[in-house]
């Protein structure tokens, strides 16, 4: 496995000739029409460090196994369509390089984890869209502005990390107590709570709050920081959440802050 | 290893019933009894293990001689409520993770007796504590009392 | 802001290795999970313990012989490694306990969580440093 | 053929809904969001609605809110039509102009989150072509949050059709639609799906029928379009012999990661980031003094393509040139630019902070598609109206983008358009009957499966969609002639007949993305070959329509719109045999063609 041989064509990537790896993919296959159970396939291709581990996909796909099956549009990460499994990690495949991959071992590729599997590394979305429309995720204003409301540079600024979110599910199908019981909302619809909860326009904040103080809402995060490892927009998912929790806590919305002994509100 | 991940049920809407909301009580409960638990487990086991002769100290008449104050016994007392419900609500928290329907049920209803039972069968050991039983063997008996040998 | 940077992607951070297991199927979470499965079990171990030991304290009550021989037991070179072991799950959980409380109620807390786990393990190494060379003389030399 | 809603007849599933939108993207739920409350409407998609390319969109959305300085829609007007070499059918732009300030309000009463104006008002930045008093110097016309303007409209939009309870029904490739005949003429009666995740076949009977499916760049190799924007509802019309309009004209966004395709936004150089070849020159500043790296895309990407034929690209090959945002510091390349820089990051390996990022022209913008009118209702010729069809968005052509299209008027392109789509759907069920439906209406689509999925031919449905992309991006790219063309044609020919010849790996049911590769590619092959045949048609250039072989606008010939009509067997040798070629004419207001120079 990765041997080296070094190509003339570059992969479009400026920068002249690079190198070509073959690199080993392991991809956990299901094919509910002829599988009782998911199986681990092999499949060596050719890569450039540059590349991403959604072309290999595609290239085994389009070269070797028409039926590999899986979720992609974009291909640039911002559609959120294929978040899966790789070594071990939520990531989307589109943004994955095989250059932070250690390739001098096999790459393993799975579906995500949680959701029921369908089809290879496609999995059933519905029950992650169910929970985030539960927390109703529009804003909730009922003044009617003849011009755009007023909003300071500062109140959007608090809750911008939460806008970015793609819904591609990285973060909650990497959450253990998710896994477990697939009941909890899961921090990406806090996430999308988060949005709206402190969006200075929105009067809706006490009704999520109320939602997301309930059995299986916040208070079922442990902490355990996969979601924020995972998300491939970079939100700081478990502080959103930990803001969220603070705000349960004082009752009321105000500023995202989860201090509450350390410094003060606001501060 | 290989069975499918198990599908999930979807998520069932809120019930809406206004109980007093015991999931944000329980979760502040686990923090400030935390903290309080740091300070009384660890001054319990600096007393019981590191200090003197360490748990070769530990007999009757050592606990006796403890509880013979108020201080340790109050001490004891908070330590008792404050980790069996910490540990019990814990326990919930971990059962309600991995287990659904009638396991779940019985599972936290062993729990729950389990922290109950031995609340109060701690306290009664605590508060009507005497450390001079009559009767007993006075060699094992602390100094202080009448019948002690020591 | 300009600190959004550095977090973005965590793919581009670090070489990911891929699992040991054919099987693959450990998620490979890092510090933040893997604190928790630590928190967790730990969490398990101390309640067991506290019931069994809320019972055998309860034996003084029924008379001093019945609570000595009980704890006895305690004082045998076996169970006093085991008080190790127990007193190691405590201070982690007691100490892992405080981290979650800090990224909890601290609002960088969640940002430093990763260091904050290292002090963690630093400082229950420190206790444990204090702690297990004392109770291999107490077991093992008969005390002071 | 008469059937209940919910029926299911020898396997196919049959629905009945007033209003049936296809697409999900900015278009097609900005339609569902005015529709949903009024009519029972459906929403068909092959992608969950936020996985639309809309979220891709970066730079703005332009209106004329006066903000930041001054500024009024008649400035829009022209620029917009300015910027599409006068091919705009200048009503339409007025209408999207003067739309513009309520669209963006009401996105922003919907809950998007604008990047604010210290007054806290909706913040506005500069963009391509856009222009005070008639090309006098640029104006901040874009409204914006961040770099990720599309992403937000398309989460609000998304947003408040799980507010209204859009009834979406994800991941179904509409491949179909059904025209009954009635006195005579064809009337759209029902669309037929094919449900991704079972591989059923659905027939969606409606009163309107909207198509919002988006682009079609994946004809091309270097692109910024998504994997998914095949565009299957443009040639689902141009089967149905219903006419496709300028479809030559394809934009060049000038700013794709070199070798990759990957959109840099234009809003890059809006906040004063500098294009320069491999000496460090501000090429620009020769081809257009005034608004230097602010011209139109089609005259930056042709000046780029220059440079680098010229000699004077950058890198080892010699075949990029430079985005040089060094100088705008790292605080606003990370708070108004986070996400391209980012992508630079990710994907070149190049910090944009200190050093200049490698670009080139990528394919971007179908300005042609589906013919409208203002009221987005389809037109079968020049003026005559399919009624209960619609179209708005990339894959419709009104035409308010000419023969280009400035940046940011799309993001309001489709929510003008699409909002007046579903308005004007929602109205006309509300009058109209349901337009019966003929025996068998799904049999189309059940023969287009079978054979795909029962065929054993020899031909691998990658291979031939390789070959066409790169054959387009050789041939048929910024610059174009009628030998170029010559070559594409005769490719394209190749590859139809060995499509005929393509076998798919996958037989299953279930989610057979394989078998639905395969019918992608049947749609771009037809629309490639459209693009081809209408651009060696215009022996001129004008806007994204550059002919190397004729390096002039041609007034007298040209100034008006290509309408392509399918009339002959489309498998036909020659593609003159099945196309054919007419003209529609231009809507002139109040603007002159003039020359365009910035
Ligand atoms: C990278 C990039 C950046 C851009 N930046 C800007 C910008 O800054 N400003 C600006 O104004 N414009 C910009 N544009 C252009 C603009 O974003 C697009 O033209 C616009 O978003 C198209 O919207 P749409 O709703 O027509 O299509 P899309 O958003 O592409 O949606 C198409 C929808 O149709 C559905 N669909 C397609 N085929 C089928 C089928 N067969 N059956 C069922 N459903 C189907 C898809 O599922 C999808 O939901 C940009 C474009 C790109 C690619
Ligand atoms: C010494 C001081 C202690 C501190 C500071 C402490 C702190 C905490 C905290 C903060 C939690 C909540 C974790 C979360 O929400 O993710 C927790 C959970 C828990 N604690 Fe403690 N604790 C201590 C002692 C104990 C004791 C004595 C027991 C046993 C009786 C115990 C058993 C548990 C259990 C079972 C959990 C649940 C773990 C989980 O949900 O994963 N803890 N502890
Ligand atoms: S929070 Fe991040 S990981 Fe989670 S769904 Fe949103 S973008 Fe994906
Ligand atoms: S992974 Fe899960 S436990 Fe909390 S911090 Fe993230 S939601
Ligand atoms: S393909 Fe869109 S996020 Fe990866």
């Amino acid at each position: 496995m990765s041997e080296v041989a070094v190509v003339e064509e570059s992969a479009g990537v400026p920068g002249g000739p690079i190198q070509a790896f073959t690199v080993t993919l392991i991809i956990r296959r299901f094919d509910p029409e002829v599988d009782a159970e998911p199986h681990w396939q092999d499949f060596d291709v050719e890569m450039y460090p540059t590349d991403r581990v959604l072309d290999a996909l595609h290239k085994i796909k389009w070269e070797q196994d028409g039926s590999l099956t899986f979720r992609r549009s974009c291909a640039h990460g911002i559609c959120g369509s294929d978040a899966m499994r790789i070594n071990g990690r939520n990531r989307l495949a589109c943004k994955t390089l095989i250059k932070d991959l250690d390739i001098s071992q096999p790459i393993y590729v799975e579906a995500i984890k949680g959701l029921p599997l369908e089809k290879d590394l496609i999995v059933d979305m519905e029950p992650f869209f169910e929970s985030y429309r539960a927390i109703q995720p529009f804003l909730i204003a009922s003044d009617k502005p003849d011009k755009e409301r007023i909003q300071s540079v500062a109140q959007r600024a608090v809750f911008d990390d939460t806008t970015k979110c793609i819904l591609c599910a990285a973060c909650t199908s990497s959450c253990p107590v998710f896994w477990t019981d697939g009941q909890y909302f899961g921090p990406a619809a806090i996430v999308n709570a988060h949005r709206f909860i402190f969006d200075s326009r929105d009067e809706g904040s006490q009704v999520r709050l109320d939602i997301l103080n309930d059995k299986e809402g916040v208070w079922r995060c442990r902490t355990t920081f996969n979601c924020s490892e995972a998300c491939p927009r970079g939100i700081e998912v478990t502080k959103a959440i930990s803001e969220v929790k603070a705000a349960i806590l004082r009752g009321n919305p105000g500023l995202p802050s989860s201090d509450l002994v350390l410094t003060p509100v606001g501060a | 290893m290989t069975t499918i991940d198990a599908p999930r049920t979807p998520h069932t809407p809120v019930t809406k019933n206004r109980r007093v909301n015991w999931e944000k009580w329980g979760w502040l409960y686990m923090r400030a009894s935390g903290i309080l638990l740091v300070v009384l487990i660890f001054g319990h086991l600096f007393v019981n293990l590191f200090l003197g002769t360490g748990v070769k100290q530990v007999d009757f008449a050592f606990v006796a001689g403890k509880w013979a104050s108020p201080f340790w016994q109050v001490w004891d007392v908070l330590m008792l409520w404050l980790a069996l419900i910490h540990g019990g609500n814990g326990m919930r928290t971990i059962i309600n993770d991995y287990a659904h329907g009638r396991p779940r049920q019985v599972m936290l209803g062993l729990v729950f007796a389990a922290v109950a039972i031995l609340i109060v069968l701690g306290t009664l050991t605590l508060v009507a504590f005497d450390p001079c039983p009559t009767g007993a063997d006075p060699s094992l008996l602390p100094s202080f009392c009448p019948a002690s040998s020591k | 802001m300009s600190s959004q940077v550095a977090r973005s992607g965590a793919a581009t951070s670090t070489k990911i290795r891929g699992p040991k297991r054919p099987a693959g199927t450990l998620y490979r979470g890092r510090e933040g999970m893997w604190s928790w499965v630590l928190h967790r079990i730990t969490g398990v171990a101390i309640f067991f313990f506290l019931l069994v030991h809320v019972l055998d304290t309860a034996l003084v009550r029924l008379s001093p012989e019945a609570y000595n021989s009980v704890i006895n037991a305690y004082k045998t070179p076996l169970l006093g490694l085991g008080e190790i072991a127990l007193v190691a799950a405590i201070g982690l959980h007691a100490l892992n306990g405080l981290r979650i409380i800090l990224i909890d109620f601290w609002s960088v807390g969640t940002r430093h969580q990763r260091l904050l786990f290292w002090i963690v393990i630093g400082l229950w190494i420190v206790l444990l440093a204090g702690f297990v060379p004392r109770q291999i003389m107490h077991i093992f030399f008969g005390g002071a | 053929m008469e059937f209940e809603d919910g029926a299911i007849i020898d396997g196919v599933h049959y629905h009945q809904f007033d209003v049936v939108i296809v697409g999900a993207g900015g278009a097609g739920m900005r339609a569902a969001i005015e529709a949903g409350p009024k009519a029972k409407t459906a929403v068909i998609t092959k992608l969950y609605p936020t996985r639309s390319h809309t979220g891709a969109a970066q730079g703005g959305m332009a209106a004329a809110l006066a903000n930041v300085e001054e500024d009024n829609w008649e400035w829009h007007t022209f620029d917009t039509v300015k910027g599409g070499d006068y091919l705009v059918d200048q009503d339409a732009a007025e209408i999207l102009a003067k739309e513009a300030i309520d669209a963006v309000l009401d996105l922003e009463n919907m809950g998007l989150p604008f990047n604010r104006t210290p007054e806290g008002k909706i913040d506005q930045r500069r963009f391509g072509g856009h222009t005070r008093d008639h090309g006098k110097a640029p104006v901040r016309r874009a409204c914006y949050a961040a770099d990720r303007t599309g992403h937000m409209i398309l989460q609000t939009l998304f947003q408040n059709c799980v507010r209204l309870g859009v009834n979406f029904f994800n991941e179904y490739y509409a491949l179909d639609i059904v025209m009954t005949k009635v006195k005579g003429k064809d009337r759209p009666s029902a669309i037929v799906a094919y449900e991704l995740a079972t591989g059923e076949i659905h027939v969606f009977q409606a009163k309107a029928i909207i198509f919002a499916t988006g682009g079609f760049g994946k004809i091309y190799k270097t692109t910024s379009n998504a994997h998914t924007l095949t565009g299957d509802g443009v040639g689902i019309i141009w089967r149905k012999g219903l006419p496709l309009e300028d479809m030559e004209f394809f934009q060049f966004h000038p700013t794709g990661l070199a070798g990759l395709g990957i959109l840099l936004t234009e809003g890059a150089r809006g906040e004063g980031a500098i294009l320069r070849n491999a000496s460090g020159e501000r090429f620009m500043e020769r081809y257009a003094p005034t608004i230097k790296d602010l011209a139109p895309r089609d005259i930056i990407s042709r000046c780029m393509v220059m440079e680098v034929a010229e000699g004077r690209g950058a890198g080892p090959h010699k075949d990029y040139v430079l985005l040089d945002c060094t100088h705008l510091g790292a605080e606003v390349l990370e708070t108004k630019l986070p996400d391209i820089t980012e992508f630079a990051r990710t994907y070149l390996g190049v910090d944009p902070v200190t050093t200049p990022v490698p670009v080139m022209p990528t394919a971007h913008y179908a300005m042609g598609g589906i013919p409208t009118n203002v009221k987005a209702e389809v037109l079968s010729d020049n003026d005559t109206v399919v009624p209960g069809l619609y179209a708005a968005g990339e894959c419709a052509c009104v035409s308010v983008h000419g023969s280009n299209r400035l940046g940011t008027n799309s993001l309001l392109d489709i929510n003008v358009f699409g909002k007046r789509a579903g308005n004007n759907a929602a109205d006309y069920s509300m009058t109209a009957d349901f337009v019966p439906v003929p025996k068998n209406p799904a049999g189309f689509v059940l023969g287009l499966v079978e054979q795909l999925r029962d065929s054993n031919g020899t031909e691998r449905i990658a291979g031939l969609r390789k070959e066409l992309q790169e054959e387009m991006d050789k041939n048929a790219q910024v610059f174009r002639t009628d030998e170029s063309l010559a070559k594409v044609t005769e490719t394209i020919h190749v590859l139809r007949r060995r499509y005929k010849n393509v076998s798919i790996q996958d037989k299953g049911r279930r989610y057979n993305t394989d078998l639905l590769e395969a019918i992608e590619l049947g749609f771009l092959l037809d629309l490639a070959e459209v693009v081809v045949f209408s651009a060696r048609n215009r022996k001129e250039s004008r806007g994204g329509h550059m002919r190397d072989d004729y390096p002039t606008r041609d007034d007298a010939e040209y100034m008006k719109h290509t309408m392509a009509y399918l009339t002959g067997d489309p498998h036909s040798a020659d593609a003159a045999d099945h196309i054919t070629l007419g003209w529609k004419p231009v809507v002139i207001t109040n603007y002159q063609p003039m020359e365009r120079k910035y």
